[in-house]
């Protein structure tokens, strides 16, 4: 146990240094910063669907809830962008209440509800009628507490912290009942485990690191619209990073992250219907001869993966 | 406006019913949910489209033409991937992102061949006069697209009631274990109905320019989620239970804009929402889940 | 579990992979860097395009338009710099943001970071100006915005912007509104979509009506994602409006146009945006005879202004793009032009390639600056003011149409 | 109720649409006890477990657990009170391995039980401990359940189909772990189809049918019974 905590430790060190150190050896900043959002994100998804089966589409309404609550605290109240941060952590955990009905349904039912309640989401944030609170369609401006640094080491630390929480989970109990619950509930009730609370506990977890990551995004881009946080292809991306890497360790997000997001940056932006199209064929490939992804290869070789 | 708005939601209504029926078809034979639904659509459309364009053929004539082209396509798309799929250890979610590759892999090529620029069909091209129905004028695109679309349901309920193979269809959609025992050729049936769901998707797709607007590679993704509220209201694998789902959808939707438009967008997403979390067997369906 | 020599190299092998693909992608999107030396061998312009997503269709013109205008230069040996005298070639940088707004903040700040540009060109339109604006304030470098026009983006305190096509889109609808009045239209009909593009250009009509007490019988929203517009248009029908005012995009301007034929309906007024801007297009979708009679905004090439002072007129631009291209420009194709137009003009004034010197440039002859696109003006904030849209009408010619302008 | 009792049902219905799956059922159980539950298929034995396990709520009539109410409580609710359960289709968790699967009911569960060790070597899985749960066998999963039931230390077993696909050996080695169970105080509802293996633990048998009891003794008796007779042969 404390050998397979060491190796996730290692990871961790690892991606927190790359994330401190590649600004001062490649400047563009807002790169590694989105691959930070990235890497934060599958490892929430991670949490949801590696421990607990539940697939979430969905999941860019989190981020959006969270990169609004964060915008609108500043705009409206003032608030610091730190604590507005955490604002924004909480009103998608609040949004995970309203929508803890969802975990009642399973595989493809949970995955198109989760769906449709982001869309439902931001259809509500962007329409004229909320224009007082949300601005509606003429999106956010943050200019005025603009700070691409404090907001990048902002961040790194949020990337730390998620990182944290997913090695730990890794190498806990509580990991382990999410993943009984996730095999068969049933039994998982029989063994003791409180099926609903710690189930419902993953997806609020989940849905507060989206928050975060959303509201940290705001702070970082500052000037905005909401298709801009409630892009669909947020949610994707973050998906196909985990299950490429291979879901429920530490390592396969990523893995999932650092080769795909990468790729995308080496061809995606000359040739981005090409990007897609190789996208589309990886994810065959993937489905086809390495459903449990990346890790898996390492996995076959017998050595642990953390 | 309330005669009207009845109406159009009917006719609308009908094509919607089309626009989900091939998508059920597929989720109640193999349980799968086809997410590039949207994109065999948005292939329709264009087919038609460059059928009009190009040799003048009437989208009528594109809809004979792609239904029988699709059939193979879905077969082989069948033989070709699915038998690997049902070996592994979650086939429903694999499935799931399975399909969703093949929608990239469609709207990727899609870009690459057509292009950005939206395209539409003049709307003469069905017909361009104007139906009088209860002393309301609709225009005659619309009346023919439901018409079509009914004709084709039709032949769908044809096809599953009284047919050998759809009943053998109808036996798989029950318990593909039961109807495998019972001497059913379960692959082979399921591969006919993965060719039926994508051409109903396609045959769907050469009336689209006359209900959704233009076409754009892109707009498989929206069409994909509109058609799974669509026939998640109607009943989930039950085919012909996404007739009342359309036809809900359908009215709901022109109720919405007649008379509070700015929230029209929230419908499928509210209805879908709701029927999952109240009735997610769908409102004809019966309860599956016990769980 | 042991740890074994093997484990503990398969546990670097890990790291390895790690470091390498993260640098993988950082020298990759390097690629095309290159430093801006003090006295420059070349002017770095860097700029982003779409080519897919729903901004490709606009994004892809306004990108052709601005490569004509670097070829053109460069055929000539360069852009005239003042501060130099003498002219230095242009290299363009592009890179393709696919509509993606969070792709193009990384992209904008590839060009600013590692590509060094001497001056940064946005995208089409607000979405994707947007984020451009911080990440230009925050390194210091003039935003050269052709078609970016929401109102949030000027501001005292941001210097670092110039807006150099369109007004911004609340200034859009004034010609429109007083042309109303003075024709006393009463009964006034606005859809409008949920986009900030649109929803300002509603917001200033209908204040603009307000002050001539005119409020309109039907005035609603609907989502930039409609596309299904029978019912709609039947219900703006039972309000009675003598002028329709429909506020979209392309996509909406289409399927809401074939909607109004297909129905019958007559009104003495309807007016989109986009037959100004996209006039084949739309001949293509909605067809000729259903266009004919309607209002809209006409820009540049449908509309010809005779007393260019700047850059090719009308015709002769029209000729030359026609040439390089195969195809005839379109207004984007204008307006990427004209923002070539005024960097051109801005180094020809220029003291030095520093940004606040360049921008310092741009009020040499902002107000004085007459191009095909119409007179160059800014407002002490970066927003342009010279250019007014005027309302004209589409009239039958031949097979086509043409605009006959109504006013101003 | 008699005051040793540790399980008590009274007059159980449980229905499923129009079926009844269980009509009326009582009985009780005494610490250390084992009772057998027989019937044909469908007569509503597997039924009566899901009841006490708390995986269904009964329809009708109450459930006591030494002594307190248990009618409406939840499965996870009942395993903390000391009530836990096989399955005849074994549920393990499947990617988790052999010792993960107790480690889970230790951690959760919260109850005095023996060291995981020796409940390893008890079903006699020591040596797979560190293997996936999944890769077992389907008689070895069945040991899985019956050691991950064991390690939330039940008072109450509720035992459904253990015997069935082992040969003889394997089925004497069965029975004498169930007695030795019972031996130390668990008491054990045991649902079995084959009756020398029940013959060979327990004299207490109930015999259902269409989800009533229709005897209760010994095996030997209800060979002659005429009631029980006519179901197992007209069934």
């Amino acid at each position: 146990m404390r050998k397979h905590l060491l190796y996730g430790a290692i990871v961790f060190v690892v991606v927190i240094l790359l994330f401190t150190l590649l600004p001062s050896v490649y400047s563009n900043e807002d790169l590694f910063f989105q691959a930070m959002v990235y890497l934060a994100l599958a490892q929430g998804v991670n949490i949801l669907y590696g421990f607990t089966g539940y697939l979430p589409f969905g999941y860019v309404g989190f981020f959006g809830t969270g990169a609004y609550a964060t915008a609108l605290s500043i705009t409206l109240l003032h608030i610091p962008p730190i604590p507005a941060i955490l604002i924004g952590g909480l009103a998608s955990v609040v949004l995970g209440i309203l929508l803890s009905p969802l975990l009642r349904l399973s595989g493809a039912y949970f995955a198109i509800g989760s769906l449709a309640a982001s869309q439902m989401v931001y259809y509500i944030v962007s329409n004229p009628a909320l224009q007082n609170l949300t601005n509606g369609p003429y999106g956010i401006n943050l200019e005025s507490v603009y700070q691409p640094r404090a907001s990048y080491i902002t961040m790194i630390v949020i990337v730390a912290l998620v990182m944290g929480v997913v090695i730990y989970i890794r190498n806990s109990r509580f990991g382990l009942a999410l993943q009984a619950i996730r095999e068969d509930p049933v039994s998982a009730g029989m063994a003791g485990i409180h099926v609903v609370r710690q189930r419902a506990m993953a997806w609020f977890l989940s849905a507060m690191i989206a928050g975060v990551v959303g509201g940290a995004f705001a702070w970082h881009i500052s000037v905005f619209y909401p298709t801009t946080v409630f892009d669909l292809n947020i949610s994707i991306f973050a998906i196909v990073f985990t299950l490429f890497g291979g879901v429920t360790t530490v390592l396969g997000p990523v893995l999932g992250m650092f080769v795909l997001y990468g790729f995308y940056n080496v061809i995606g932006i000359s040739e981005p219907q090409y990007f897609q199209l190789i996208y589309g064929v990886l994810i065959l490939v993937l489905v086809l001869f390495l459903p449990s992804g990346m890790v898996s290869l390492m996995k076959r070789r017998g050595h642990y993966v953390p | 406006m309330l005669t009207y708005t009845i109406i159009s939601g009917l006719l609308f209504g009908l094509f919607c019913s089309l626009m989900g029926i091939g998508l059920n078809l597929i989720f109640g034979v193999m349980r799968f949910v086809n997410l590039a639904h949207g994109d065999f659509l948005m292939l329709g459309a264009f087919g038609a489209y460059f059928a009009y364009t190009f040799w003048g053929l009437s989208p009528a004539l594109a809809l004979v033409v792609e239904i029988i082209v699709m059939i193979a396509i879905g077969a082989l798309i069948y033989y070709a991937f699915v038998p690997r799929l049902l070996r592994s250890r979650d086939p429903e979610m694999l499935s799931l992102i399975f399909f969703f590759g093949i929608s990239q892999i469609i709207q990727a090529i899609a870009v690459i061949a057509f292009s950005n620029n939206p395209r539409s069909i003049v709307w003469s091209a069905l017909g361009s006069a104007n139906y009088q129905v209860l002393g309301q004028g609709f225009q005659e695109s619309w009346v023919v697209s439901a018409l079509i679309s009914a004709i084709v349901i039709a032949l769908v309920y044809v096809y599953l009631y009284h047919t050998k193979i759809g009943y053998a269809t109808r036996a798989v959609m029950g318990s593909q274990e039961e109807a495998a025992s019972s001497g059913i050729n379960v692959h082979r049936v399921s591969a006919i109905a993965m060719g039926i769901g994508l051409a109903l998707a396609s045959a769907a797709g050469t009336l689209s320019p006359f209900l959704l607007g233009s076409i754009t590679p892109n707009m498989g993704s929206d069409i994909t989620t509109t058609s799974f509220s669509i026939i998640i209201i109607g009943s989930l694998g039950n085919p012909l239970g996404t007739v009342l789902g359309g036809l809900i959808y359908g009215l709901s939707s022109m109720f919405m804009q007649s008379y509070v438009p700015s929230w029209a967008n929230l419908v499928p997403y509210l209805l879908l929402f709701l029927i999952l979390l109240f009735k997610p067997s769908g409102l004809l369906g019966k309860v599956v889940r016990h769980a | 579990m042991k740890s074994t020599p093997y484990r503990v190299l398969s546990r670097i092998a890990v790291s390895g992979v790690i470091a390498s693909a993260m640098t993988l992608s950082g020298v990759a999107a390097a690629s095309a860097a290159s430093k801006a030396p003090a006295a420059p061998k070349q002017i770095v312009i860097g700029t982003l395009y779409a080519s897919s997503g729903s901004f490709a269709q606009s994004s892809l013109p306004q990108y052709a338009g601005l490569k004509f205008w670097v070829n053109q230069m460069n055929q000539s040996g360069g852009a005239y710099v003042k501060a130099f005298h003498k002219k230095i070639p242009l290299k363009l940088v592009a890179y393709n943001d696919q509509s993606s707004s969070t792709t193009a903040a990384t992209l904008y700040n590839q060009l600013i970071t590692q590509n060094k540009v001497n001056i940064l060109v946005s995208d089409f339109g607000s979405v994707l100006t947007s984020v451009a604006v911080p990440i230009a304030q925050e390194h210091k470098m003039l935003l050269i915005d052709p078609t970016g026009t929401g109102d949030s983006f000027f501001s005292k305190t941001n210097p670092y912007i110039a807006l150099t096509s369109l007004p911004t889109s609340g200034v859009w609808p004034t010609t429109l509104a007083n042309y109303l009045i003075d024709k006393h239209y009463k009964r006034i009909a606005v859809i409008y979509d949920q986009n900030d593009f649109d929803q300002s250009q509603a917001t200033t009509l209908t204040n603009k009506l307000k002050t001539a007490h005119i409020t309109p019988v039907y005035n609603n929203s609907v989502p930039t994602s409609t596309s299904n517009y029978p019912v709609l248009v039947h219900a703006i029908m039972s309000s009675n409006p003598d002028a329709v005012i429909e506020l979209g995009y392309p996509t909406n301007d289409i399927p809401f146009l074939q909607s109004v034929s297909a129905s019958g309906a007559k009104f003495n007024m309807l007016f989109t945006i986009f037959p100004g801007q996209l006039l084949s297009s739309m001949e293509q979708n909605v067809g000729v005879t259903s266009l004919a009679g309607t209002y809209t905004y006409p820009t540049p090439p449908l509309l010809v202004y005779n007393n260019v002072n700047f850059g090719l007129g009308m015709n002769a631009f029209a000729t030359a793009f026609s040439k390089a291209n195969n195809s005839a420009p379109n207004f984007l194709d204008v307006a990427g032009y004209n923002a070539g137009l005024v960097i051109q003009k801005a180094l020809a004034n220029t003291n030095g390639l520093s940004q606040l010197q360049l921008r310092q440039s741009l009020y040499t002859f902002s107000g004085k600056m007459f191009t095909l696109d119409g007179l160059f003006k800014l407002s002490p904030t970066g927003a342009q003011i010279g250019e007014t849209l005027p309302v004209a009408q589409l009239v039958k010619s031949g097979n086509g149409l043409k605009v006959n302008v109504v006013t101003p | 109720m008699s005051p040793k009792s540790i399980l008590v049902l009274e007059k159980i219905v449980k229905q499923f649409g129009q079926f009844r799956a269980l009509d009326g059922v009582s009985l009780e159980l005494s610490a250390g006890e084992i009772l057998g539950l027989v019937g044909p298929n469908g007569s509503g034995k597997t039924t009566c477990i899901n009841v006490i396990a708390g995986l269904y709520r009964p329809d009708e009539g109450n459930l006591y657990f030494q002594g307190s109410k248990i009618t409406r409580h939840s499965l996870t609710h009942s395993a903390h009170m000391g009530i836990n359960r096989t399955f005849q289709v074994p549920k393990p968790f499947k990617s988790l391995t052999v010792r993960e699967n107790l480690v889970i009911a230790d951690h959760y569960a919260k109850r005095p039980h023996p060291p995981l060790d020796e409940l390893l070597e008890f079903v006699g899985l020591s040596s797979l401990a560190d293997r996936e749960a999944g890769s077992l066998n389907s008689s070895q999963q069945k040991l899985l359940d019956l050691a991950r039931a064991l390690a939330t230390g039940p008072n109450l077993l509720l035992i459904d189909e253990l015997a069935a696909g082992l040969n003889p050996s394997e089925l004497d080695k069965v029975a004498e772990k169930v007695q030795y169970l019972a031996k130390s105080g668990i008491a054990i509802l045991l649902v079995e189809h084959l009756l020398g293996f029940i013959n060979s633990l327990t004299k207490r048998v109930i015999v259902m049918n269409a989800g009533r009891e229709i005897f209760e003794g010994d095996l030997e008796t209800a060979a002659k019974n005429p009631e029980v007779n006519a179901v197992y042969l007209g069934g």
